[in-house]
């Protein structure tokens, strides 16, 4: 059987496609997980990422770019950042000092899990985005 | 770059009248008689001293002709000895050049050099050099 | 409420301001972001300057966790006036840059570059607010690597290698100083600089003090380019955009001094690190044959910008000297330094940058006569120049000024000997290019560029700010003066 | 109303020349000293407008009679340049005339030493503009050594005021005496900007190579300022006598055989503030009176001595004696006004520098320095030789260079006159000058005696120039350049003994080569690492930085664990 230069790895591309929901998925739950126990944006953040890379070397670097767009990227290295600050801000609004997040929330226990929160989920889409542009960057022949 | 005028305009009557009255720098006759009526001078101070008693402070101010004697052996030794001094410290014009404005010509730009004309011409007909 | 909030707003300013110039990506917007966030920060930092002088030091709980537990932002008289001076200077550059940037930067980059400079302004910012030993490593890395994208901006080849070199030796410097900082968690157990202060005195005699403190040593005269470590000054400042090279020129490395300062005077205490580590017998020689033949070499040098990239290596010299007298006087005039040659040097690379907006370059030798075409801007260097030299009426003569004093007071005659000979060579080297701009006229063999005028009046305009302030601190000196002399009484009286 | 303080106003005037136009700005020079001149006489005396600065109560107008003379002066002087440089239309030579007069008052009326530090440096700083405005690269490199010299003296006075002020906790500019390392260092500074012996060069390099204008400007205040700062810190220093009657004493040789006319006039600058020396030394209120009133003649007849030379460069392109001769029969104004000002300089009756330096003469000689006084009666005898005698007679008359250039402009002639003016007023009427003067003057210049005495001086020294010049032993005028103390650091140093070593090495041959070029290759060593391509300033290699890096960590680690 004469194989299309596409596909050559279909059995690694099944696979991957299999795969790749479950990667995110643990990223998540590293993400979320991670006011409770181990884990947090950085981790989570990176093996998000490594679902794309997975995808990059397997589909080549034009669809994944097609999937996560450069700009997007960027946007979202932005977002991450802002939601952070973000957090942040607000706890001042609330009356406390940066990143205080006892004043989240009415019971500071509750304002605390919030912020970590979405402190880790502003880390954690930063972190993606910059993995993922670091590969982009990498991997591309220029 | 000469300064000399092609033609030394140097008729005497075109001479401002000031400059009339000294024309006789140029006569050595008259010069000569400068000179003589400088030495009649000297002549007759060296003799007042003699006759009109000067105040002295100093020891030996007090001898007639000491200003005298001083005056001329002292423009005499200065004289010979920076005479001396020269032979000692002559150099070229160009020994520091480039860095000392000896050996240079100033600017024409600072300048305004002008040749004379007589002043019965008008100004604007003043021939300009340089510039 | 918001007068509690400043510390942290001092911050939060800039790095927000980072993002949303990603976010919003148009050139013109991004330089309106970044400038609403720099003048909210320079009137943020007058405020808590006004707020230290008044009401005594500033400690800022992040997230609410008190001092030794969490991180702090403590703010002395010292680090007001820093806060002051980074924020102020980065936003008159900042005014400076929009012209210039226009010409030298790529034009789909330029909110890349406003995000940058935004994020070297928050981590020269950080440095300087923080209370917090690791922190301060957190915001010196931050500041080096956005310097290291501001500085492969620059049009020139060669500035990519220049930021390539500043980046291994920055990332020397950092590591040296994150090693020392370890250690010195290692030995104490703290990380908080208050908390460190009390806790040295117990663990002086440890190995790991010791190491920490000779590590801390290299690491920061590299950053701050004292003499024999200043390598990689003079490229990043020649090929980098001008008007990021006037930036870092008058912030960079006085955030790195300041941090020294911080170090060797409120944590360690003047009496360890100059009385029993011999600081100043590693400190002071570099800092004096720094500014004696590095004022030197300044005179040989062809390009303006790294002729003065050279002259601030100089300069740094007669700060880091006079921080060596470890005294009250000495303190005062390095401080006085700090704030006077930041500005002169930035109005300076300012002029600088004008130039070369109009003429392409800035080869000392082809400028001959720019006096007739940018009258404004050779003036401007002139006057900044003279700052430079220490003549009196302007800021360069009340720092060398109170520097000799200084040294007098110390009894060490000859630091203020040497500086007053290296001050004849500044004479030299700025007025080797004072005497080309206004005196040389034209070579006839060169056919004259048409249609040279005067620099654009948004880049005139705050390089004279930064004139108008020199002179007035030059002819009022006794504003910086006392700011200054409540800064050093501050570090030299340790933590309260 | 402080902004209209004399020093204030020069320098807000020097702030508005940019922004005026060609005619308006020669105006405002004109004016300027004249309102200064109002507003110095409306000062009363003592002290006003002391402004805290610098953490110090600095007093910016102190006035009394000694500062009073000296700031008139130098406004007259400041007026009579402005006229003289009416057709200047140069803002940067105008801009510089307005802050270096400017600052050179400041300087006489500065109460306190840090004040006039700083006017001291900026006379330094303004007034090398108007050597620079020659805008040739040998003008430039003179202006760059009378920088370096002035400014260096500037650093003296500020070291020796930072040393005084921590003996005594004092800034005041009263009397200082030589009694400390201080005042030792202030007294060198104040020193070299009076052109002591051997400190003196600047003087004769710089004031040849400014412009037209500027030599009259400079003639008139950076050493006035020296002398009154002088007579104000040091009036009665013994060492001050010695080192006056050495320095009326050794220009004139130099200024003898030197050919360049602005040069000779240099070098009898420096003769003529030996008697003012002279007189600070001894200190005496006669001997003070005499240094003022010399100063203030000084400045007139000396700026009109080098306005009319100035006028014959400014028309002739030159002011080498051996290229001029016979200008009288074109320049006949600017002659007659040269010859007063010889005659002032000389000392003739009814000129002025006969009330003048007759006071300093007898100041010395009462009080008993008779060798001191012997001295100046030479050097009068001499400056009678170079200014009297060389500079009209090499210029206006002596042989015909065939030049014929025009009259000076307008401008410069009505300078000239009224100089000439004045100096024949207060040689006649000196009452009008003595009044002037700090202190109380008993001394009638017209006696018998003193009159006779000098003019027998004077003409017997005419004489020996008749009788040089007809046996051919008055050295002519040659093209050349003379060496000076300068020699040291513009051709030995720089040119760094290969001579000596050459000497030495010749004598230990086994040493020659090698010696020889490791002295010459000094300088050059210097210059080549310093220079871009040099160890110095080449781009170091990440290699070589790191490798620094772990030198200096070795070596801060061996002193902290040592």
């Amino acid at each position: 059987m004469k194989l299309y230069r596409r596909q050559r790895h279909r059995v690694l591309q099944i696979v991957t496609k299999l795969i790749i929901p479950f990667v995110l998925l643990f990223a998540l739950y590293v993400q979320f997980h991670g006011d409770y126990g181990p884990g947090g944006g950085f981790q989570a953040g990176v093996i998000f990422a490594s679902a794309f890379v997975l995808h990059g070397l397997i589909f080549g670097l034009q669809r994944t770019r097609q999937v996560i767009t450069p700009s997007m990227l960027r946007v979202l290295m932005a977002l991450g950042v802002l939601i952070y600050l973000g957090t942040g801000i607000v706890s001042m609004l609330l009356g406390g000092n940066l990143l205080d997040y006892d004043f989240l929330a009415h019971d500071p226990k509750h304002g605390q899990h919030w912020g970590i929160f979405a402190v880790e989920l502003g880390v954690g889409v930063t972190v993606t985005a910059v993995m993922i542009s670091l590969f982009y960057s990498f991997a591309s022949k220029r | 770059m000469t300064d000399k005028p092609a033609k030394p305009i140097d008729d005497k009557q075109e001479y401002t009248p000031l400059a009339k009255r000294f024309l006789w720098a140029d006569s050595s006759s008259a010069v000569e008689r400068v000179i003589f009526y400088l030495s009649v001078t000297c002549t007759v101070l060296f003799v007042l001293d003699f006759i009109i008693h000067r105040h002295a402070y100093a020891p030996g101010e007090g001898i007639p002709g000491f200003y005298a004697v001083v005056g001329f052996v002292a423009f005499t030794l200065i004289v010979l000895g920076a005479k001396q001094l020269r032979r000692v410290i002559l150099r070229n014009e160009h020994y520091y050049s480039p860095f000392s404005v000896d050996a240079e010509n100033y600017p024409d730009a600072g300048l305004d050099k002008q040749q004379y004309q007589s002043s019965v011409d008008d100004t604007h007909d003043v021939k300009r050099e340089g510039g | 409420m918001i007068a509690d909030q400043l510390p942290a707003l001092q911050i939060v300013i800039p790095m927000l301001a980072a993002p949303l110039c990603v976010l919003v990506k148009r050139s013109n917007a991004c330089w309106a972001i970044a400038l609403v966030a720099n003048v909210l920060v320079v009137i943020n930092a007058f405020a808590l300057l006004h707020q230290v002088r008044t009401d005594g030091v500033i400690r800022y709980a992040l997230g609410g966790w008190a001092a030794p537990t969490g991180i702090e932002y403590y703010v002395d008289t010292m680090n007001a006036i820093m806060l002051l001076l980074v924020s102020f200077i980065s936003c008159v550059t900042l005014v400076f840059a929009y012209t210039s940037v226009k010409k030298t930067v790529v034009t789909g980059k330029h909110y890349l570059f406003y995000a940058a400079w935004m994020l070297c302004l928050t981590g020269l910012l950080g440095i300087s607010i923080t209370g917090d030993a690791f922190n301060v490593f957190v915001f010196l890395e931050i500041s080096s690597l956005a310097t290291y994208m501001l500085l492969a901006f620059g049009s020139d080849r060669r500035a990519l290698t220049a930021s390539f070199r500043y980046l291994i030796m920055g990332s020397v410097g950092a590591s040296f100083i994150l090693i020392g900082i370890g250690f010195l968690y290692a030995a104490t157990g703290a990380l908080n600089m208050v908390d460190l202060a009390q806790r040295i005195p117990d663990a002086e005699s440890q190995r790991a003090v010791l190491v920490a403190f000779s590590f801390l040593t290299i690491g920061l005269m590299i950053k701050a380019a004292v003499f024999p470590l200043h390598g990689w000054l003079a490229n990043a400042y020649q090929h980098a955009p001008i008007a990021v090279t006037a930036f870092l020129a008058g912030t960079a490395t006085k955030v790195s001094l300041y941090v020294l300062l911080r170090f060797f005077f409120s944590i360690f205490g003047p009496n360890y690190s100059f009385g029993a580590m011999l600081l100043n017998v590693v400190l002071l020689p570099a800092a004096i044959v720094g500014f004696l033949l590095l004022s030197l070499v300044a005179i040989f040098q062809t390009d303006l910008r790294r002729m003065l990239a050279y002259s601030s290596v100089a300069q740094i010299g007669y700060i880091v000297a006079a921080f060596c007298l470890a005294t009250q006087s000495g303190l005062t005039a390095g401080i006085v330094h700090i704030i006077n040659h930041g500005i002169i040097k930035t109005a300076l690379f300012m002029s600088v940058g004008c130039i070369i907006y109009r003429v392409g370059h800035a080869h000392i030798g082809s400028l001959d006569n720019l006096m007739k075409k940018m009258p404004l801007t050779v003036t401007a260097f002139i006057i900044s120049g003279l700052g430079l030299i220490g003549v009196p009426l302007t800021v360069g003569f009340i720092s060398k000024f109170s520097l000799i004093g200084a040294s007098l007071e110390r009894g060490w005659w000859m630091v203020g000997a040497l500086v007053l000979v290296s001050s004849l060579f500044a004479i030299v080297y700025v007025g080797r290019v004072v005497e080309i701009m206004v005196f040389r006229s034209s070579r006839t063999d060169t056919p004259e560029p048409t249609g040279m005028r005067e620099a654009p009046m948004s880049m005139l305009v705050p390089m004279y700010v930064l004139i108008g302030i020199s002179l007035w601190f030059g002819i009022s000196g006794s504003t910086t003066l006392s700011v200054a002399s409540e800064a050093a009484a501050a570090l030299l009286g340790g933590y309260q | 109303m402080s902004l209209l303080a004399p020093p204030f106003l020069y320098l807000l005037a020097a702030v508005l020349i940019p922004v005026l136009g060609s005619r308006s700005r020669a105006l405002l020079l004109l004016l300027v000293p004249v309102f200064g001149l109002i507003s110095l006489l409306s000062y009363g005396y003592g002290n006003h407008l002391v402004i805290p600065m610098l953490g110090f109560e600095l007093t910016f107008v102190r006035l009394d009679k000694l500062s009073q003379i000296f700031g008139i002066i130098f406004s007259i002087a400041a007026f009579l340049a402005a006229i003289y440089a009416w057709h200047v239309d140069d803002k940067i030579q105008q801009m510089a005339t307005l802050v270096y007069a400017g600052s050179a008052i400041g300087g006489v009326l500065a109460g306190d030493l840090i004040t006039l530090f700083l006017y001291w440096e900026a006379t330094a700083v303004a007034s090398v503009f108007l050597i620079w405005a020659r805008r040739t690269p040998a003008s430039y490199a003179t202006g760059m050594r009378y920088l370096i010299i002035q400014v260096l003296s500037g650093v003296l006075l500020l070291a020796g005021l930072l040393l005084h002020y921590n003996d005594t906790g004092s800034i005041a500019f009263d009397h200082l005496g030589l009694v400390s390392l201080g005042t030792w260092l202030i007294f060198i500074g104040f020193g070299i900007k009076c052109a002591f012996p051997l400190m003196h060069n600047w003087l004769q390099d710089s004031y040849p190579a400014a412009t037209v204008t500027g030599t009259v400007v400079l003639s008139a205040f950076t050493t006035k300022m020296a002398v009154y700062a002088l007579a104000r810190g040091y009036a009665g220093t013994e060492i001050l006598i010695y080192i006056g009657a050495i320095m009326t004493l050794f220009p004139i040789f130099f200024a003898e055989i030197e050919n360049d006319l602005r040069r000779v006039l240099a070098y009898s600058l420096n003769n003529q503030l030996g008697f003012m020396v002279v007189g600070v030394g001894v200190g005496t209120e006669m001997a003070l009176n005499g240094t003022a009133a010399h100063a203030f003649c000084h400045i007139l007849y000396k700026a009109l001595l080098f306005m009319s030379v100035g006028a014959v460069l400014y028309r002739t392109g030159t002011s080498k004696a051996s290229e001029l001769g016979g200008l009288y029969k074109t320049m006949p104004v600017t002659m007659v006004c040269c010859l007063v000002g010889a005659a002032s300089i000389s000392a003739f009756p009814l000129f002025s520098g006969f009330v003048s330096k007759s006071l300093i003469l007898d100041a010395s000689v009462s009080n008993g320095y008779y060798i001191v006084w012997f001295a100046l009666v030479v050097a009068s005898a001499g400056v009678l030789s170079h200014s009297g005698i060389k500079i009209p007679y090499f210029t206006f008359f002596a042989h015909d260079s065939g030049k014929r250039p025009a009259e000076a402009p307008m401008h410069m002639r009505i300078a000239m006159i009224i100089t000439a003016v004045l100096c024949v007023f207060i040689g006649v009427f000196p009452g009008a000058l003595y009044a002037l003067l700090p202190f109380e003057v008993d001394y009638k210049p017209y006696t018998v005696s003193h009159v006779l005495s000098q003019m027998q001086l004077l003409c017997f020294a005419l004489l020996a120039f008749v009788f040089l010049m007809r046996n051919g032993l008055h050295p002519p005028e040659e093209r050349g350049v003379n060496l000076d103390s300068d020699w040291v650091y513009r051709k030995l140093a720089p040119g760094l003994m290969p001579a000596i070593v050459n000497a030495i090495a010749s004598t230990v041959t086994s040493a020659q080569s090698s010696a020889k070029d490791a002295v010459v290759s000094f300088t050059r060593r210097v210059a080549g690492i310093s220079r871009p391509g040099g160890i110095l300033s080449v781009n170091w290699g990440v290699n070589s930085m790191v490798l620094i890096v772990t030198v200096m960590m070795l070596i801060v680690l061996l002193f902290n664990f040592s």
